[in-house]
Protein backbone atom coordinates (compact mmCIF):
# COMPACT_ATOMS: atom_id res chain seq x y z
CA UNK A 1 0.00 0.00 0.00
CA UNK A 2 2.66 2.19 1.04
CA UNK A 3 4.84 4.02 -1.78
CA UNK A 4 8.13 3.80 -2.62
CA UNK A 5 8.68 7.32 -2.35
CA UNK A 6 7.23 7.67 1.22
CA UNK A 7 10.59 8.99 3.42
CA UNK A 8 9.82 7.43 6.93
CA UNK A 9 9.37 10.76 9.37
CA UNK A 10 9.18 8.57 12.89
CA UNK A 11 11.80 8.68 15.27
CA UNK A 12 11.76 6.33 18.64
CA UNK A 13 10.94 8.06 21.57
CA UNK A 14 12.58 11.96 21.64
CA UNK A 15 14.64 13.97 19.08
CA UNK A 16 17.83 15.21 20.38
CA UNK A 17 18.84 18.41 19.67
CA UNK A 18 22.32 17.04 18.33
CA UNK A 19 19.99 15.26 15.97
CA UNK A 20 18.70 18.84 14.87
CA UNK A 21 22.01 19.85 15.14
CA UNK A 22 23.66 17.85 11.83
CA UNK A 23 20.17 18.09 10.19
CA UNK A 24 21.19 22.08 9.75
CA UNK A 25 24.90 21.16 9.36
CA UNK A 26 24.33 18.90 6.56
CA UNK A 27 22.93 22.57 4.77
CA UNK A 28 26.12 24.14 4.86
CA UNK A 29 26.86 22.47 1.24
CA UNK A 30 23.85 23.72 -0.17
CA UNK A 31 24.68 27.24 -0.76
CA UNK A 32 21.44 28.31 -2.98
CA UNK A 33 20.35 28.36 0.13
CA UNK A 34 19.49 31.91 2.06
CA UNK A 35 17.09 31.09 4.91
CA UNK A 36 15.82 27.89 7.02
CA UNK A 37 12.75 28.25 9.20
CA UNK A 38 12.63 25.36 12.33
CA UNK A 39 9.69 24.70 13.93
CA UNK A 40 10.25 22.03 17.24
CA UNK A 41 7.07 20.69 19.53
CA UNK A 42 7.99 20.31 22.60
CA UNK A 43 5.82 17.89 25.51
CA UNK A 44 4.69 20.49 28.08
CA UNK A 45 3.96 19.45 31.80
CA UNK A 46 0.48 20.20 31.73
CA UNK A 47 -1.28 20.68 35.03
CA UNK A 48 -4.83 18.87 34.71
CA UNK A 49 -6.75 19.14 37.93
CA UNK A 50 -4.75 17.06 40.79
CA UNK A 51 -2.30 15.68 37.96
CA UNK A 52 0.86 16.24 36.00
CA UNK A 53 1.52 15.09 32.99
CA UNK A 54 4.87 13.48 32.72
CA UNK A 55 5.31 12.38 29.13
CA UNK A 56 3.59 11.50 25.91
CA UNK A 57 3.18 7.94 24.32
CA UNK A 58 2.87 8.68 20.82
CA UNK A 59 1.32 5.92 18.44
CA UNK A 60 0.37 6.10 14.94
CA UNK A 61 -1.16 4.54 11.81
CA UNK A 62 2.17 4.37 10.08
CA UNK A 63 1.58 3.32 6.31
CA UNK A 64 -1.31 5.47 6.51
CA UNK A 65 0.76 8.69 7.91
CA UNK A 66 3.86 8.22 5.82
CA UNK A 67 1.12 8.21 2.60
CA UNK A 68 -0.04 11.28 3.62
CA UNK A 69 3.10 12.64 4.57
CA UNK A 70 3.90 12.14 1.13
CA UNK A 71 1.09 13.95 -0.23
CA UNK A 72 1.69 16.68 1.98
CA UNK A 73 5.23 17.07 1.09
CA UNK A 74 4.39 17.19 -2.83
CA UNK A 75 1.29 19.82 -1.64
CA UNK A 76 4.03 21.88 -0.16
CA UNK A 77 6.58 21.81 -2.65
CA UNK A 78 4.00 22.65 -5.16
CA UNK A 79 3.10 25.86 -3.59
CA UNK A 80 6.65 27.31 -1.86
CA UNK A 81 9.83 28.07 -3.60
CA UNK A 82 11.50 25.15 -1.52
CA UNK A 83 15.00 23.80 -1.40
CA UNK A 84 14.46 20.59 0.76
CA UNK A 85 11.42 20.17 3.31
CA UNK A 86 12.54 17.49 6.64
CA UNK A 87 10.11 16.67 8.99
CA UNK A 88 10.40 13.90 12.44
CA UNK A 89 7.69 13.20 14.44
CA UNK A 90 8.68 10.71 17.65
CA UNK A 91 7.16 7.11 18.33
CA UNK A 92 6.67 5.86 21.79
CA UNK A 93 7.42 7.63 25.18
CA UNK A 94 8.60 11.55 25.14
CA UNK A 95 9.18 13.00 28.47
CA UNK A 96 8.37 16.82 28.92
CA UNK A 97 10.83 18.95 28.44
CA UNK A 98 12.06 16.25 25.19
CA UNK A 99 11.08 17.32 21.74
CA UNK A 100 8.20 15.70 20.00
CA UNK A 101 8.74 16.86 16.17
CA UNK A 102 10.58 18.86 14.02
CA UNK A 103 10.22 20.31 10.97
CA UNK A 104 13.06 22.38 8.86
CA UNK A 105 12.20 24.11 5.43
CA UNK A 106 15.31 25.60 3.67
CA UNK A 107 14.73 28.20 0.71
CA UNK A 108 16.63 30.93 -1.13
CA UNK A 109 14.09 33.52 0.55
CA UNK A 110 13.67 33.57 4.26
CA UNK A 111 9.68 33.98 3.34
CA UNK A 112 9.26 30.65 1.48
CA UNK A 113 10.78 28.75 4.03
CA UNK A 114 8.74 30.39 6.89
CA UNK A 115 5.36 29.91 4.99
CA UNK A 116 6.27 26.60 4.29
CA UNK A 117 7.11 25.60 7.69
CA UNK A 118 3.81 27.02 9.08
CA UNK A 119 2.04 25.75 6.70
CA UNK A 120 3.41 22.42 6.82
CA UNK A 121 3.13 22.10 10.79
CA UNK A 122 -0.73 23.17 10.89
CA UNK A 123 -1.06 19.79 8.55
CA UNK A 124 0.74 18.07 10.36
CA UNK A 125 -1.31 18.03 13.50
CA UNK A 126 -4.74 18.06 11.34
CA UNK A 127 -3.99 15.65 8.54
CA UNK A 128 -1.92 12.84 10.02
CA UNK A 129 -3.14 9.75 12.02
CA UNK A 130 -0.95 10.09 14.89
CA UNK A 131 -1.99 9.83 18.42
CA UNK A 132 -0.86 11.28 21.39
CA UNK A 133 -1.53 9.69 24.84
CA UNK A 134 -0.69 12.19 27.91
CA UNK A 135 0.40 9.89 31.02
CA UNK A 136 0.99 11.57 33.97
CA UNK A 137 3.12 11.48 36.84
CA UNK A 138 0.64 8.92 39.23
CA UNK A 139 0.52 7.20 35.83
CA UNK A 140 -3.02 8.04 35.10
CA UNK A 141 -3.40 8.80 31.40
CA UNK A 142 -5.86 10.82 28.95
CA UNK A 143 -6.03 12.02 25.88
CA UNK A 144 -4.31 14.24 24.07
CA UNK A 145 -6.50 16.96 21.87
CA UNK A 146 -5.05 19.28 19.13
CA UNK A 147 -6.80 22.91 18.83
CA UNK B 1 -10.23 -17.94 6.25
CA UNK B 2 -9.40 -15.60 3.44
CA UNK B 3 -12.77 -14.48 3.99
CA UNK B 4 -11.73 -12.32 7.15
CA UNK B 5 -10.68 -8.72 7.73
CA UNK B 6 -8.58 -7.03 10.10
CA UNK B 7 -9.83 -4.31 12.17
CA UNK B 8 -6.96 -1.73 13.71
CA UNK B 9 -8.37 0.63 16.71
CA UNK B 10 -6.21 3.65 17.35
CA UNK B 11 -5.98 6.40 20.43
CA UNK B 12 -8.57 6.31 22.33
CA UNK B 13 -10.82 3.38 21.11
CA UNK B 14 -8.09 1.25 22.74
CA UNK B 15 -9.44 2.07 26.01
CA UNK B 16 -12.83 0.90 24.56
CA UNK B 17 -11.89 -2.50 23.22
CA UNK B 18 -8.54 -3.09 25.14
CA UNK B 19 -7.48 -4.90 21.85
CA UNK B 20 -5.03 -2.98 19.20
CA UNK B 21 -6.11 -4.99 16.41
CA UNK B 22 -9.20 -7.72 15.83
CA UNK B 23 -9.60 -10.47 12.70
CA UNK B 24 -13.20 -11.31 12.06
CA UNK B 25 -15.17 -12.80 9.63
CA UNK B 26 -16.07 -10.26 6.81
CA UNK B 27 -19.53 -8.84 7.80
CA UNK B 28 -19.86 -7.16 4.07
CA UNK B 29 -20.31 -3.40 4.24
CA UNK B 30 -19.40 -0.53 6.46
CA UNK B 31 -22.24 -0.18 7.97
CA UNK B 32 -22.87 -3.48 9.16
CA UNK B 33 -19.31 -3.49 10.37
CA UNK B 34 -20.40 -0.85 13.02
CA UNK B 35 -23.50 -3.00 13.92
CA UNK B 36 -21.29 -5.12 14.98
CA UNK B 37 -18.65 -3.51 16.58
CA UNK B 38 -21.39 -1.45 18.40
CA UNK B 39 -22.83 -4.97 19.67
CA UNK B 40 -19.02 -5.96 20.92
CA UNK B 41 -17.85 -2.78 22.44
CA UNK B 42 -21.05 -0.44 23.25
CA UNK B 43 -19.11 2.05 23.90
CA UNK B 44 -17.83 2.86 20.61
CA UNK B 45 -20.99 4.59 19.54
CA UNK B 46 -20.54 7.37 21.95
CA UNK B 47 -16.55 7.87 20.73
CA UNK B 48 -16.15 10.01 17.39
CA UNK B 49 -13.93 8.15 14.49
CA UNK B 50 -13.28 7.76 10.85
CA UNK B 51 -12.61 4.82 9.04
CA UNK B 52 -10.27 3.54 6.58
CA UNK B 53 -10.25 0.57 4.28
CA UNK B 54 -6.83 -0.28 3.09
CA UNK B 55 -5.53 3.10 4.18
CA UNK B 56 -8.33 4.97 1.94
CA UNK B 57 -10.61 7.01 3.96
CA UNK B 58 -14.23 5.78 3.87
CA UNK B 59 -16.78 8.75 3.11
CA UNK B 60 -20.21 6.84 2.72
CA UNK B 61 -21.37 2.85 3.22
CA UNK B 62 -19.45 0.71 1.10
CA UNK B 63 -18.92 -2.98 0.50
CA UNK B 64 -15.87 -4.07 2.44
CA UNK B 65 -13.39 -6.58 0.22
CA UNK B 66 -12.09 -9.64 1.12
CA UNK B 67 -8.79 -9.52 3.52
CA UNK B 68 -9.15 -5.66 4.19
CA UNK B 69 -7.61 -3.43 6.80
CA UNK B 70 -9.99 -1.30 8.32
CA UNK B 71 -8.62 1.43 10.59
CA UNK B 72 -10.87 2.70 13.09
CA UNK B 73 -9.33 6.54 14.08
CA UNK B 74 -10.49 9.41 16.88
CA UNK B 75 -9.53 12.92 15.54
CA UNK B 76 -6.35 13.12 15.08
CA UNK B 77 -3.34 14.38 18.21
CA UNK B 78 -0.19 14.22 16.86
CA UNK B 79 2.56 17.35 16.93
CA UNK C 1 25.05 55.29 26.08
CA UNK C 2 24.29 51.50 26.33
CA UNK C 3 21.45 49.88 28.43
CA UNK C 4 22.40 47.93 30.56
CA UNK C 5 19.67 45.39 30.45
CA UNK C 6 20.94 45.70 26.32
CA UNK C 7 22.34 41.90 25.72
CA UNK C 8 24.92 41.30 23.54
CA UNK C 9 23.63 39.35 20.41
CA UNK C 10 26.91 39.31 18.64
CA UNK C 11 28.57 36.49 17.55
CA UNK C 12 32.34 36.70 15.77
CA UNK C 13 32.25 34.85 12.33
CA UNK C 14 29.43 32.18 12.00
CA UNK C 15 27.11 30.78 13.87
CA UNK C 16 28.35 26.71 15.02
CA UNK C 17 25.10 24.34 14.86
CA UNK C 18 26.57 22.90 18.08
CA UNK C 19 25.84 26.89 19.07
CA UNK C 20 22.21 25.62 18.09
CA UNK C 21 21.93 22.26 19.47
CA UNK C 22 23.28 23.60 23.03
CA UNK C 23 20.35 26.52 23.00
CA UNK C 24 18.41 24.25 22.21
CA UNK C 25 19.14 21.81 24.99
CA UNK C 26 18.65 24.43 27.80
CA UNK C 27 15.23 24.59 26.96
CA UNK C 28 13.94 21.19 28.24
CA UNK C 29 14.27 22.45 31.96
CA UNK C 30 11.11 24.92 31.07
CA UNK C 31 8.65 22.44 30.86
CA UNK C 32 5.60 25.00 30.05
CA UNK C 33 6.81 25.13 26.67
CA UNK C 34 4.74 23.32 24.08
CA UNK C 35 6.60 25.10 20.60
CA UNK C 36 9.76 26.52 19.67
CA UNK C 37 10.07 28.51 16.41
CA UNK C 38 13.80 29.15 14.73
CA UNK C 39 15.07 30.96 11.75
CA UNK C 40 18.40 30.78 10.43
CA UNK C 41 20.18 33.31 8.08
CA UNK C 42 22.43 31.15 6.08
CA UNK C 43 24.62 33.03 3.45
CA UNK C 44 24.23 32.37 -0.01
CA UNK C 45 27.02 32.25 -3.08
CA UNK C 46 24.91 34.23 -5.01
CA UNK C 47 26.34 34.93 -8.76
CA UNK C 48 26.50 38.23 -9.76
CA UNK C 49 27.75 38.76 -13.35
CA UNK C 50 31.10 37.21 -13.29
CA UNK C 51 31.61 37.06 -9.58
CA UNK C 52 30.33 34.47 -7.26
CA UNK C 53 29.83 35.84 -3.23
CA UNK C 54 32.25 33.65 -1.49
CA UNK C 55 31.78 35.46 2.22
CA UNK C 56 29.94 38.29 3.52
CA UNK C 57 32.19 40.56 6.15
CA UNK C 58 29.63 42.03 8.72
CA UNK C 59 29.67 45.36 10.67
CA UNK C 60 27.08 46.99 12.94
CA UNK C 61 26.91 50.35 15.03
CA UNK C 62 27.04 47.94 17.92
CA UNK C 63 26.32 49.91 20.68
CA UNK C 64 23.07 51.33 18.67
CA UNK C 65 22.41 47.76 17.16
CA UNK C 66 21.95 46.51 21.14
CA UNK C 67 20.18 49.80 22.14
CA UNK C 68 17.64 48.89 19.33
CA UNK C 69 17.25 45.37 19.73
CA UNK C 70 16.51 45.64 23.38
CA UNK C 71 13.72 48.29 22.44
CA UNK C 72 12.36 45.19 19.36
CA UNK C 73 12.69 42.48 22.09
CA UNK C 74 10.80 44.61 24.29
CA UNK C 75 8.08 45.25 21.50
CA UNK C 76 8.20 41.33 21.09
CA UNK C 77 7.41 40.43 24.32
CA UNK C 78 4.54 42.83 24.93
CA UNK C 79 3.15 41.84 21.49
CA UNK C 80 3.41 38.20 21.77
CA UNK C 81 3.07 35.67 24.80
CA UNK C 82 6.11 34.33 24.78
CA UNK C 83 8.39 32.79 27.26
CA UNK C 84 11.82 33.08 25.89
CA UNK C 85 13.48 34.76 23.07
CA UNK C 86 17.25 34.63 21.59
CA UNK C 87 18.66 36.39 18.73
CA UNK C 88 22.48 36.00 17.64
CA UNK C 89 24.13 37.56 14.81
CA UNK C 90 27.39 37.13 12.90
CA UNK C 91 29.85 40.09 13.30
CA UNK C 92 32.92 39.37 10.94
CA UNK C 93 33.44 37.03 8.40
CA UNK C 94 30.88 34.29 7.57
CA UNK C 95 31.28 32.02 4.32
CA UNK C 96 28.77 30.66 2.05
CA UNK C 97 26.65 28.03 3.50
CA UNK C 98 27.56 29.18 7.33
CA UNK C 99 25.13 30.60 9.86
CA UNK C 100 24.97 34.23 10.50
CA UNK C 101 21.36 34.95 11.76
CA UNK C 102 19.90 32.83 14.48
CA UNK C 103 16.54 33.63 16.40
CA UNK C 104 14.99 31.59 18.89
CA UNK C 105 11.63 32.46 20.24
CA UNK C 106 9.53 29.89 22.70
CA UNK C 107 5.97 29.54 23.88
CA UNK C 108 3.06 27.50 25.84
CA UNK C 109 1.68 27.28 22.41
CA UNK C 110 3.14 27.11 18.97
CA UNK C 111 1.62 29.83 17.34
CA UNK C 112 2.92 32.97 19.30
CA UNK C 113 6.07 31.75 19.17
CA UNK C 114 6.09 31.47 15.44
CA UNK C 115 4.29 34.55 14.92
CA UNK C 116 6.95 36.37 17.45
CA UNK C 117 9.97 34.76 15.52
CA UNK C 118 8.56 35.71 12.05
CA UNK C 119 8.20 39.40 12.85
CA UNK C 120 11.17 39.13 15.02
CA UNK C 121 13.58 38.67 11.76
CA UNK C 122 11.80 41.18 9.52
CA UNK C 123 12.67 44.11 12.72
CA UNK C 124 16.31 42.75 13.08
CA UNK C 125 16.35 43.02 9.15
CA UNK C 126 15.31 46.42 8.89
CA UNK C 127 15.87 48.00 12.06
CA UNK C 128 19.35 47.10 12.77
CA UNK C 129 22.05 48.71 12.04
CA UNK C 130 24.26 46.00 10.72
CA UNK C 131 25.86 46.07 7.15
CA UNK C 132 26.67 43.22 4.99
CA UNK C 133 29.88 42.86 2.39
CA UNK C 134 29.93 40.05 -0.20
CA UNK C 135 33.02 39.28 -0.95
CA UNK C 136 33.47 37.85 -3.96
CA UNK C 137 35.96 34.87 -4.80
CA UNK C 138 37.90 37.11 -6.84
CA UNK C 139 38.49 39.41 -3.55
CA UNK C 140 36.22 41.87 -4.99
CA UNK C 141 33.25 42.92 -3.00
CA UNK C 142 29.85 44.86 -3.00
CA UNK C 143 27.36 46.11 -0.18
CA UNK C 144 24.42 43.37 0.12
CA UNK C 145 21.37 45.18 -0.12
CA UNK C 146 18.13 43.88 1.88
CA UNK C 147 14.61 43.54 0.28
CA UNK D 1 40.18 69.77 22.09
CA UNK D 2 37.15 69.14 23.53
CA UNK D 3 35.04 70.81 21.07
CA UNK D 4 35.44 68.12 18.94
CA UNK D 5 33.36 65.41 17.54
CA UNK D 6 33.76 62.01 16.15
CA UNK D 7 32.57 60.96 12.87
CA UNK D 8 31.84 57.30 12.27
CA UNK D 9 31.32 55.99 8.91
CA UNK D 10 29.61 52.72 8.37
CA UNK D 11 28.92 49.94 5.27
CA UNK D 12 29.30 51.32 1.97
CA UNK D 13 30.46 55.19 2.88
CA UNK D 14 33.83 53.28 4.22
CA UNK D 15 34.17 52.60 0.62
CA UNK D 16 34.13 56.50 -0.14
CA UNK D 17 36.28 58.10 3.05
CA UNK D 18 38.65 55.30 2.86
CA UNK D 19 38.44 55.72 7.14
CA UNK D 20 36.00 54.35 9.86
CA UNK D 21 36.63 57.44 11.62
CA UNK D 22 37.07 61.18 11.61
CA UNK D 23 37.30 63.57 14.51
CA UNK D 24 36.87 67.13 13.81
CA UNK D 25 35.83 70.67 15.49
CA UNK D 26 32.08 70.85 15.94
CA UNK D 27 30.67 72.27 12.97
CA UNK D 28 27.64 73.85 14.86
CA UNK D 29 25.09 72.20 13.03
CA UNK D 30 24.05 68.77 11.03
CA UNK D 31 23.73 70.52 7.85
CA UNK D 32 26.93 72.47 8.21
CA UNK D 33 28.39 69.08 9.03
CA UNK D 34 26.99 67.76 5.91
CA UNK D 35 28.55 70.80 3.58
CA UNK D 36 31.59 70.07 5.18
CA UNK D 37 32.08 66.47 4.81
CA UNK D 38 30.50 66.73 1.16
CA UNK D 39 33.41 69.16 0.71
CA UNK D 40 35.96 66.85 1.26
CA UNK D 41 34.05 63.50 0.06
CA UNK D 42 31.84 65.01 -3.14
CA UNK D 43 30.91 61.05 -3.65
CA UNK D 44 28.92 61.60 -0.38
CA UNK D 45 26.37 63.51 -1.99
CA UNK D 46 24.91 60.33 -4.08
CA UNK D 47 24.91 58.60 -0.87
CA UNK D 48 21.58 57.40 0.90
CA UNK D 49 22.17 57.65 4.94
CA UNK D 50 20.69 58.66 8.14
CA UNK D 51 22.08 60.19 10.93
CA UNK D 52 22.78 59.73 14.36
CA UNK D 53 24.07 61.58 17.45
CA UNK D 54 24.70 60.01 20.02
CA UNK D 55 22.83 57.28 19.30
CA UNK D 56 19.71 58.86 18.71
CA UNK D 57 18.39 59.18 15.20
CA UNK D 58 18.37 62.66 13.66
CA UNK D 59 15.34 63.61 11.72
CA UNK D 60 15.98 67.14 10.79
CA UNK D 61 18.42 70.03 11.26
CA UNK D 62 19.71 70.50 14.98
CA UNK D 63 22.88 71.86 16.95
CA UNK D 64 25.69 69.31 17.48
CA UNK D 65 26.76 69.30 21.32
CA UNK D 66 29.93 69.02 22.32
CA UNK D 67 31.98 65.72 21.89
CA UNK D 68 29.26 64.35 20.42
CA UNK D 69 29.26 60.92 18.50
CA UNK D 70 27.81 61.21 15.08
CA UNK D 71 27.29 58.11 12.56
CA UNK D 72 26.71 58.01 8.87
CA UNK D 73 24.84 54.72 8.37
CA UNK D 74 23.47 53.69 4.83
CA UNK D 75 20.71 51.74 4.73
CA UNK D 76 20.78 48.44 7.02
CA UNK D 77 22.02 44.79 5.69
CA UNK D 78 22.21 42.71 8.19
CA UNK D 79 20.77 38.97 8.68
Amino acid sequence: MEKKSSKNIFVEGPIPASFIADSIAKHATKTSIGGHSIFLGQVRADQIGENAVAAIDYTSNVSMALEKMHEIREEIFSKYALTCMHVYHSIGLVKTGEICLFVFTSSKHRKSAIAACTDCVEKIKTELPIWGKEIFENLGHQWKENN
Amino acid sequence: MHKQISICFFGQLTDITQCNTLAIDNPGTVSLLQNLLVRQYPNLSHSKYTIAINNKMVIEDQPIPENAIIALMPPFSGG
